[in-house]
Protein backbone atom coordinates (compact mmCIF):
# COMPACT_ATOMS: atom_id res chain seq x y z
CA UNK A 1 0.00 0.00 0.00
CA UNK A 2 1.28 3.36 -0.72
CA UNK A 3 0.75 5.35 2.38
CA UNK A 4 1.18 3.62 5.94
CA UNK A 5 0.58 5.18 9.23
CA UNK A 6 1.50 3.10 12.25
CA UNK A 7 3.62 2.86 15.61
CA UNK A 8 5.85 0.25 14.71
CA UNK A 9 9.31 1.23 14.19
CA UNK A 10 10.11 1.34 10.20
CA UNK A 11 13.70 0.62 8.82
CA UNK A 12 14.44 3.43 6.21
CA UNK A 13 16.99 1.24 3.84
CA UNK A 14 14.90 -2.11 3.73
CA UNK A 15 11.92 0.42 2.87
CA UNK A 16 14.05 1.83 -0.08
CA UNK A 17 14.94 -1.64 -1.17
CA UNK A 18 11.51 -2.92 -1.13
CA UNK A 19 10.54 0.25 -3.38
CA UNK A 20 12.99 0.29 -5.66
CA UNK A 21 12.22 -3.72 -6.53
CA UNK A 22 8.74 -3.10 -7.26
CA UNK A 23 9.88 -0.36 -9.96
CA UNK A 24 11.96 -2.38 -11.91
CA UNK A 25 12.55 -0.42 -14.88
CA UNK A 26 12.33 3.38 -13.64
CA UNK A 27 15.53 5.27 -13.68
CA UNK A 28 15.05 7.66 -10.60
CA UNK A 29 14.13 7.55 -6.92
CA UNK A 30 14.42 9.75 -4.39
CA UNK A 31 13.46 9.02 -0.71
CA UNK A 32 13.54 11.23 1.90
CA UNK A 33 13.76 10.21 5.93
CA UNK A 34 12.67 12.62 8.35
CA UNK A 35 14.44 11.57 11.86
CA UNK A 36 13.59 12.57 15.59
CA UNK A 37 16.03 15.42 16.01
CA UNK A 38 18.51 16.47 18.96
CA UNK A 39 20.72 19.57 19.03
CA UNK A 40 23.18 20.01 21.95
CA UNK A 41 21.55 23.48 22.37
CA UNK A 42 17.73 21.98 22.60
CA UNK A 43 18.40 18.54 23.35
CA UNK A 44 15.42 16.26 23.71
CA UNK A 45 14.95 12.97 25.40
CA UNK A 46 11.59 12.17 23.11
CA UNK A 47 9.46 12.93 20.71
CA UNK A 48 5.72 12.05 21.36
CA UNK A 49 3.30 11.90 17.64
CA UNK A 50 -0.39 11.78 18.44
CA UNK A 51 -2.53 10.81 15.33
CA UNK A 52 -5.77 10.51 14.39
CA UNK A 53 -5.57 7.46 12.24
CA UNK A 54 -8.92 7.84 9.61
CA UNK A 55 -8.12 11.22 8.72
CA UNK A 56 -4.32 10.70 8.28
CA UNK A 57 -4.88 7.44 5.78
CA UNK A 58 -7.51 9.84 3.72
CA UNK A 59 -5.37 12.33 3.98
CA UNK A 60 -2.18 10.84 2.85
CA UNK A 61 -4.20 9.14 0.33
CA UNK A 62 -5.11 12.05 -1.10
CA UNK A 63 -1.52 13.79 -0.95
CA UNK A 64 -0.13 10.97 -2.67
CA UNK A 65 -2.51 10.55 -5.60
CA UNK A 66 -1.76 14.46 -6.15
CA UNK A 67 1.42 14.16 -6.45
CA UNK A 68 1.76 11.04 -8.50
CA UNK A 69 -0.68 13.09 -10.89
CA UNK A 70 0.65 15.85 -11.21
CA UNK A 71 4.45 15.34 -11.69
CA UNK A 72 3.51 11.94 -13.26
CA UNK A 73 5.18 9.79 -10.50
CA UNK A 74 5.10 5.62 -11.45
CA UNK A 75 5.28 4.92 -7.81
CA UNK A 76 5.19 6.82 -4.36
CA UNK A 77 4.56 5.99 -0.88
CA UNK A 78 4.48 7.37 2.44
CA UNK A 79 5.33 5.71 5.71
CA UNK A 80 4.56 8.18 8.72
CA UNK A 81 4.86 6.83 12.98
CA UNK A 82 3.22 7.83 15.89
CA UNK A 83 3.58 7.23 19.15
CA UNK A 84 6.51 7.47 21.61
CA UNK A 85 10.02 7.92 19.58
CA UNK A 86 13.76 8.46 20.80
CA UNK A 87 16.35 10.88 18.69
CA UNK A 88 17.83 9.21 15.89
CA UNK A 89 14.37 7.49 15.39
CA UNK A 90 12.63 7.37 11.59
CA UNK A 91 9.91 9.26 12.09
CA UNK A 92 8.56 9.95 8.08
CA UNK A 93 9.84 8.54 4.89
CA UNK A 94 8.34 9.54 1.53
CA UNK A 95 9.68 7.50 -1.40
CA UNK A 96 9.19 8.65 -5.44
CA UNK A 97 9.59 6.65 -8.73
CA UNK A 98 9.90 8.30 -11.89
CA UNK A 99 11.71 7.93 -15.56
CA UNK A 100 13.31 11.17 -14.56
CA UNK A 101 14.88 12.88 -11.94
CA UNK A 102 13.58 16.03 -11.64
CA UNK A 103 9.58 14.30 -11.55
CA UNK A 104 11.31 12.43 -8.74
CA UNK A 105 12.52 15.13 -6.35
CA UNK A 106 9.67 17.26 -7.10
CA UNK A 107 6.65 14.64 -6.08
CA UNK A 108 9.23 13.89 -2.88
CA UNK A 109 9.43 17.90 -1.52
CA UNK A 110 5.56 18.31 -2.92
CA UNK A 111 4.19 15.18 -0.71
CA UNK A 112 6.89 16.65 2.40
CA UNK A 113 5.51 20.20 2.42
CA UNK A 114 1.61 18.56 2.13
CA UNK A 115 1.63 16.25 5.09
CA UNK A 116 3.72 19.12 7.29
CA UNK A 117 0.61 20.58 7.31
CA UNK A 118 -2.00 18.93 6.08
CA UNK A 119 -1.33 15.19 7.77
CA UNK A 120 -3.22 14.70 11.43
CA UNK A 121 -0.19 14.41 13.42
CA UNK A 122 1.11 16.44 16.53
CA UNK A 123 4.25 16.16 17.98
CA UNK A 124 5.35 17.00 21.39
CA UNK A 125 8.67 17.01 22.78
CA UNK A 126 9.97 16.03 26.01
CA UNK A 127 13.16 17.46 27.42
CA UNK A 128 15.55 18.78 30.23
CA UNK A 129 12.47 21.19 31.17
CA UNK A 130 9.61 19.48 30.80
CA UNK A 131 6.95 18.29 27.77
CA UNK A 132 5.65 21.03 25.46
CA UNK A 133 3.42 20.29 22.36
CA UNK A 134 5.64 21.89 19.15
CA UNK A 135 3.97 24.63 17.90
CA UNK A 136 3.34 24.77 13.61
CA UNK A 137 5.66 26.88 11.63
CA UNK A 138 4.84 29.80 9.37
CA UNK A 139 7.62 28.65 7.32
CA UNK A 140 5.21 24.96 6.55
CA UNK A 141 2.88 26.88 5.14
CA UNK A 142 5.22 28.93 3.04
CA UNK A 143 6.21 25.74 2.06
CA UNK A 144 2.90 24.66 0.99
CA UNK A 145 2.05 27.71 -0.49
CA UNK A 146 4.71 27.75 -3.28
CA UNK A 147 3.20 24.46 -4.83
CA UNK A 148 -0.68 26.65 -5.60
CA UNK B 1 -22.69 12.91 17.36
CA UNK B 2 -19.24 12.17 18.52
CA UNK B 3 -16.66 14.80 19.18
CA UNK B 4 -13.17 13.60 19.20
CA UNK B 5 -10.36 16.57 20.51
CA UNK B 6 -6.61 15.67 19.82
CA UNK B 7 -3.01 17.01 20.98
CA UNK B 8 -3.77 20.68 23.48
CA UNK B 9 -7.17 20.92 22.77
CA UNK B 10 -7.54 17.61 23.74
CA UNK B 11 -5.45 18.16 26.79
CA UNK B 12 -6.77 21.46 27.63
CA UNK B 13 -10.58 19.81 27.98
CA UNK B 14 -9.64 16.82 29.63
CA UNK B 15 -11.49 14.74 27.35
CA UNK B 16 -10.75 13.10 24.31
CA UNK B 17 -14.09 12.72 23.13
CA UNK B 18 -17.59 13.35 23.88
CA UNK B 19 -21.43 12.59 22.57
CA UNK B 20 -23.20 15.76 21.76
CA UNK B 21 -26.73 16.58 20.56
CA UNK B 22 -26.83 19.90 19.31
CA UNK B 23 -29.78 21.89 18.10
CA UNK B 24 -31.23 22.41 14.75
CA UNK B 25 -29.92 25.68 14.73
CA UNK B 26 -26.22 24.32 14.61
CA UNK B 27 -25.65 24.01 10.72
CA UNK B 28 -21.93 24.56 10.19
CA UNK B 29 -18.66 23.46 12.28
CA UNK B 30 -18.52 26.99 13.58
CA UNK B 31 -21.95 26.86 14.76
CA UNK B 32 -20.90 23.84 16.43
CA UNK B 33 -17.57 25.63 17.49
CA UNK B 34 -20.05 28.25 19.06
CA UNK B 35 -22.54 25.98 20.48
CA UNK B 36 -19.84 24.36 22.59
CA UNK B 37 -18.47 26.88 23.67
CA UNK B 38 -21.44 28.12 25.11
CA UNK B 39 -21.89 25.33 27.36
CA UNK B 40 -18.02 24.90 28.49
CA UNK B 41 -15.92 27.85 29.74
CA UNK B 42 -12.69 25.69 29.35
CA UNK B 43 -14.10 25.00 25.54
CA UNK B 44 -14.28 28.71 24.94
CA UNK B 45 -11.36 29.73 26.38
CA UNK B 46 -9.48 26.71 24.33
CA UNK B 47 -10.95 28.06 21.10
CA UNK B 48 -10.79 31.81 21.37
CA UNK B 49 -8.28 31.53 18.63
CA UNK B 50 -10.55 30.14 15.61
CA UNK B 51 -8.31 30.02 13.46
CA UNK B 52 -6.15 27.63 15.36
CA UNK B 53 -8.68 25.17 15.37
CA UNK B 54 -9.20 22.76 12.64
CA UNK B 55 -11.88 20.13 11.82
CA UNK B 56 -12.81 16.96 10.24
CA UNK B 57 -15.91 15.31 9.77
CA UNK B 58 -16.17 11.55 9.48
CA UNK B 59 -12.66 11.50 8.79
CA UNK B 60 -12.87 14.28 6.01
CA UNK B 61 -10.78 17.84 6.87
CA UNK B 62 -13.75 20.36 6.69
CA UNK B 63 -13.55 23.96 7.22
CA UNK B 64 -15.68 25.74 9.65
CA UNK B 65 -18.13 26.31 6.94
CA UNK B 66 -18.81 22.85 5.95
CA UNK B 67 -22.58 21.64 7.29
CA UNK B 68 -22.01 19.15 9.67
CA UNK B 69 -25.64 17.52 8.95
CA UNK B 70 -25.98 13.76 9.22
CA UNK B 71 -22.10 13.65 10.87
CA UNK B 72 -21.81 10.62 12.73
CA UNK B 73 -18.32 11.75 13.87
CA UNK B 74 -16.95 15.70 14.15
CA UNK B 75 -12.57 16.00 15.03
CA UNK B 76 -11.78 19.49 16.59
CA UNK B 77 -7.90 19.58 16.60
CA UNK B 78 -5.08 22.37 16.76
CA UNK B 79 -2.67 22.75 13.31
CA UNK B 80 -1.27 19.66 12.41
CA UNK B 81 2.48 19.47 13.24
CA UNK B 82 3.21 16.05 11.39
CA UNK B 83 6.53 15.10 9.24
CA UNK C 1 34.58 8.25 2.82
CA UNK C 2 32.14 10.73 0.92
CA UNK C 3 32.64 10.05 -2.79
CA UNK C 4 33.09 6.16 -4.10
CA UNK C 5 33.50 5.37 -7.64
CA UNK C 6 34.08 1.55 -8.19
CA UNK C 7 32.96 -1.56 -10.81
CA UNK C 8 31.47 -3.07 -7.37
CA UNK C 9 27.36 -3.49 -6.99
CA UNK C 10 25.76 -1.31 -4.23
CA UNK C 11 23.01 -1.67 -1.56
CA UNK C 12 21.15 1.66 -1.56
CA UNK C 13 19.11 0.44 1.28
CA UNK C 14 22.67 -0.52 3.25
CA UNK C 15 23.71 3.00 2.24
CA UNK C 16 20.91 5.04 3.02
CA UNK C 17 20.82 3.23 6.41
CA UNK C 18 24.84 3.46 7.16
CA UNK C 19 24.67 7.27 6.03
CA UNK C 20 21.75 7.96 8.76
CA UNK C 21 23.67 6.03 11.52
CA UNK C 22 27.15 8.42 10.87
CA UNK C 23 24.21 11.19 11.45
CA UNK C 24 22.50 10.83 14.44
CA UNK C 25 21.13 14.40 15.57
CA UNK C 26 19.84 15.53 11.91
CA UNK C 27 16.12 16.12 11.18
CA UNK C 28 16.26 15.52 6.63
CA UNK C 29 18.11 12.93 4.81
CA UNK C 30 17.38 12.66 1.26
CA UNK C 31 18.63 9.83 -1.03
CA UNK C 32 18.30 10.04 -4.61
CA UNK C 33 19.09 6.25 -6.64
CA UNK C 34 19.33 6.30 -10.28
CA UNK C 35 18.55 2.94 -11.99
CA UNK C 36 19.70 1.33 -15.02
CA UNK C 37 16.36 2.01 -16.86
CA UNK C 38 14.90 0.05 -19.82
CA UNK C 39 11.40 0.62 -21.33
CA UNK C 40 9.15 -1.86 -23.38
CA UNK C 41 9.24 0.83 -26.15
CA UNK C 42 13.37 0.92 -26.43
CA UNK C 43 14.55 -2.35 -24.26
CA UNK C 44 18.42 -2.18 -23.74
CA UNK C 45 20.16 -5.33 -21.95
CA UNK C 46 22.97 -3.82 -21.13
CA UNK C 47 24.57 -0.34 -19.97
CA UNK C 48 28.45 0.02 -19.92
CA UNK C 49 29.84 2.83 -17.99
CA UNK C 50 33.47 3.74 -19.08
CA UNK C 51 34.97 6.14 -16.35
CA UNK C 52 38.11 7.76 -15.93
CA UNK C 53 38.41 7.43 -11.83
CA UNK C 54 41.22 9.77 -10.64
CA UNK C 55 39.30 12.57 -12.65
CA UNK C 56 36.05 11.15 -11.19
CA UNK C 57 36.93 11.06 -7.94
CA UNK C 58 38.29 14.96 -8.16
CA UNK C 59 35.56 16.09 -9.64
CA UNK C 60 32.91 14.57 -7.32
CA UNK C 61 34.71 15.88 -4.36
CA UNK C 62 34.78 19.12 -5.79
CA UNK C 63 31.08 18.85 -6.39
CA UNK C 64 30.41 17.43 -2.40
CA UNK C 65 32.06 20.34 -1.30
CA UNK C 66 30.37 22.69 -3.68
CA UNK C 67 27.39 21.06 -2.34
CA UNK C 68 27.99 21.17 1.34
CA UNK C 69 29.02 24.64 1.99
CA UNK C 70 26.16 26.20 -0.48
CA UNK C 71 23.57 24.27 1.65
CA UNK C 72 24.91 24.15 4.89
CA UNK C 73 24.74 20.18 4.57
CA UNK C 74 25.62 18.26 7.60
CA UNK C 75 26.66 15.58 5.35
CA UNK C 76 27.01 14.43 1.57
CA UNK C 77 28.13 11.48 -0.08
CA UNK C 78 28.15 10.28 -3.63
CA UNK C 79 28.37 6.36 -4.78
CA UNK C 80 28.53 5.69 -8.67
CA UNK C 81 29.47 2.63 -10.78
CA UNK C 82 31.08 1.87 -13.67
CA UNK C 83 31.56 -1.00 -15.72
CA UNK C 84 28.38 -3.03 -17.30
CA UNK C 85 25.19 -2.98 -15.48
CA UNK C 86 21.84 -5.39 -16.06
CA UNK C 87 18.57 -3.10 -16.59
CA UNK C 88 17.38 -2.49 -12.58
CA UNK C 89 20.82 -2.17 -11.12
CA UNK C 90 21.54 1.04 -9.58
CA UNK C 91 24.06 3.10 -10.97
CA UNK C 92 24.37 6.32 -8.68
CA UNK C 93 23.08 7.18 -5.15
CA UNK C 94 23.58 10.55 -3.62
CA UNK C 95 22.59 11.27 0.02
CA UNK C 96 22.08 14.59 1.88
CA UNK C 97 21.80 15.45 5.71
CA UNK C 98 21.00 18.48 7.30
CA UNK C 99 18.59 19.91 10.00
CA UNK C 100 16.37 21.09 7.47
CA UNK C 101 14.76 19.12 4.66
CA UNK C 102 14.38 22.11 2.11
CA UNK C 103 18.68 21.91 2.35
CA UNK C 104 18.67 18.55 1.95
CA UNK C 105 16.51 18.10 -1.29
CA UNK C 106 18.37 21.46 -2.82
CA UNK C 107 21.81 19.78 -2.08
CA UNK C 108 21.03 16.26 -3.47
CA UNK C 109 19.39 18.16 -6.80
CA UNK C 110 22.68 20.34 -6.92
CA UNK C 111 24.84 16.70 -6.74
CA UNK C 112 23.12 15.36 -9.29
CA UNK C 113 23.10 17.97 -11.57
CA UNK C 114 26.61 18.76 -11.32
CA UNK C 115 27.63 15.54 -11.41
CA UNK C 116 25.85 14.50 -14.80
CA UNK C 117 27.80 16.84 -16.88
CA UNK C 118 30.66 17.33 -14.49
CA UNK C 119 32.21 13.79 -13.71
CA UNK C 120 34.02 11.63 -16.29
CA UNK C 121 31.34 8.70 -17.10
CA UNK C 122 30.55 7.87 -20.29
CA UNK C 123 27.35 5.78 -21.12
CA UNK C 124 26.85 2.83 -23.89
CA UNK C 125 23.75 1.04 -24.09
CA UNK C 126 23.27 -2.63 -25.65
CA UNK C 127 19.99 -3.32 -26.88
CA UNK C 128 18.22 -5.66 -29.55
CA UNK C 129 20.10 -3.17 -32.58
CA UNK C 130 23.94 -3.40 -30.93
CA UNK C 131 25.59 -1.11 -28.74
CA UNK C 132 25.65 2.59 -29.22
CA UNK C 133 27.39 5.69 -26.99
CA UNK C 134 24.72 7.68 -25.34
CA UNK C 135 24.81 11.46 -26.15
CA UNK C 136 25.05 14.33 -23.99
CA UNK C 137 21.73 15.78 -23.25
CA UNK C 138 21.04 19.86 -23.35
CA UNK C 139 18.45 19.41 -20.92
CA UNK C 140 20.99 18.38 -18.20
CA UNK C 141 23.12 21.88 -19.61
CA UNK C 142 19.85 23.17 -18.24
CA UNK C 143 19.66 22.20 -15.11
CA UNK C 144 22.93 22.42 -14.01
CA UNK C 145 22.95 26.26 -15.65
CA UNK C 146 19.76 27.02 -12.65
CA UNK C 147 22.23 26.82 -10.30
CA UNK C 148 24.49 29.55 -11.35
CA UNK D 1 53.47 13.46 -21.93
CA UNK D 2 50.90 10.57 -21.82
CA UNK D 3 47.83 11.43 -23.64
CA UNK D 4 44.79 9.22 -22.52
CA UNK D 5 41.64 9.18 -24.54
CA UNK D 6 38.55 8.27 -23.61
CA UNK D 7 34.71 6.86 -25.00
CA UNK D 8 34.14 7.42 -28.51
CA UNK D 9 37.17 9.36 -29.02
CA UNK D 10 39.25 6.18 -27.80
CA UNK D 11 37.59 3.89 -30.03
CA UNK D 12 37.70 5.83 -32.98
CA UNK D 13 41.13 6.29 -32.47
CA UNK D 14 41.23 2.39 -31.82
CA UNK D 15 43.97 3.52 -28.75
CA UNK D 16 43.24 3.99 -24.93
CA UNK D 17 46.71 6.13 -24.99
CA UNK D 18 49.51 6.99 -26.39
CA UNK D 19 53.11 8.83 -25.60
CA UNK D 20 53.80 12.31 -27.44
CA UNK D 21 56.50 14.37 -27.24
CA UNK D 22 54.76 17.76 -28.80
CA UNK D 23 57.04 20.96 -29.65
CA UNK D 24 57.54 24.22 -27.71
CA UNK D 25 55.04 25.58 -29.71
CA UNK D 26 51.90 23.54 -28.62
CA UNK D 27 51.51 25.84 -25.40
CA UNK D 28 47.74 24.75 -24.48
CA UNK D 29 45.09 22.22 -24.97
CA UNK D 30 43.81 23.71 -28.03
CA UNK D 31 47.57 23.65 -29.77
CA UNK D 32 47.84 20.32 -28.64
CA UNK D 33 44.38 18.78 -30.26
CA UNK D 34 45.60 20.99 -33.54
CA UNK D 35 49.03 19.25 -33.40
CA UNK D 36 47.89 15.84 -33.07
CA UNK D 37 44.94 16.72 -35.49
CA UNK D 38 48.22 17.46 -38.25
CA UNK D 39 49.82 14.46 -36.94
CA UNK D 40 47.31 11.53 -37.65
CA UNK D 41 43.86 11.98 -39.80
CA UNK D 42 41.75 9.96 -37.99
CA UNK D 43 42.33 11.79 -35.10
CA UNK D 44 41.85 14.91 -36.74
CA UNK D 45 38.28 13.48 -38.07
CA UNK D 46 36.98 12.71 -34.79
CA UNK D 47 37.98 16.43 -32.95
CA UNK D 48 36.17 18.22 -35.94
CA UNK D 49 33.65 19.62 -33.80
CA UNK D 50 36.17 20.91 -30.96
CA UNK D 51 33.20 22.10 -28.89
CA UNK D 52 32.67 18.18 -28.60
CA UNK D 53 36.08 17.52 -26.64
CA UNK D 54 36.48 17.94 -22.92
CA UNK D 55 40.29 17.87 -21.28
CA UNK D 56 41.82 16.91 -17.82
CA UNK D 57 45.43 17.62 -16.90
CA UNK D 58 46.59 15.66 -14.68
CA UNK D 59 43.03 14.60 -13.57
CA UNK D 60 42.14 18.29 -13.17
CA UNK D 61 39.21 19.34 -15.38
CA UNK D 62 40.58 22.18 -17.64
CA UNK D 63 39.53 24.34 -20.48
CA UNK D 64 40.94 24.48 -24.08
CA UNK D 65 42.94 27.55 -23.12
CA UNK D 66 44.66 25.80 -20.49
CA UNK D 67 48.68 26.00 -20.63
CA UNK D 68 50.13 22.07 -20.62
CA UNK D 69 53.51 23.25 -19.77
CA UNK D 70 54.17 20.45 -16.92
CA UNK D 71 51.67 17.99 -17.74
CA UNK D 72 52.31 14.20 -17.19
CA UNK D 73 48.65 12.83 -17.92
CA UNK D 74 46.60 14.96 -20.62
CA UNK D 75 42.81 13.73 -21.28
CA UNK D 76 41.01 13.96 -23.99
CA UNK D 77 37.73 12.54 -24.16
CA UNK D 78 33.52 13.41 -25.40
CA UNK D 79 31.10 15.47 -22.84
CA UNK D 80 30.26 13.54 -19.94
CA UNK D 81 27.00 11.12 -19.58
CA UNK D 82 27.06 9.91 -16.06
CA UNK D 83 24.75 10.11 -13.58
Amino acid sequence: MAVRVSTDPFDPGAETNAFLAAGQGAGAAVTFTGVVRSRPDDPITALTLECYPELAINQLASIVEQATSRFGLLAATVIHRYGTLAPGEPIVQVMTLSPHREAAFKGAEFLMDYLKTGAPFWKQETGPNGTHWVEAKAEDDVAKARWE
Amino acid sequence: MKILYFAWLCERLNRGEEEVSPPASVVTIADLIDWLAGKDEAFALAVEKRSLIKAAVDAKLVTHGTPIAGARVVALFPPMTGG
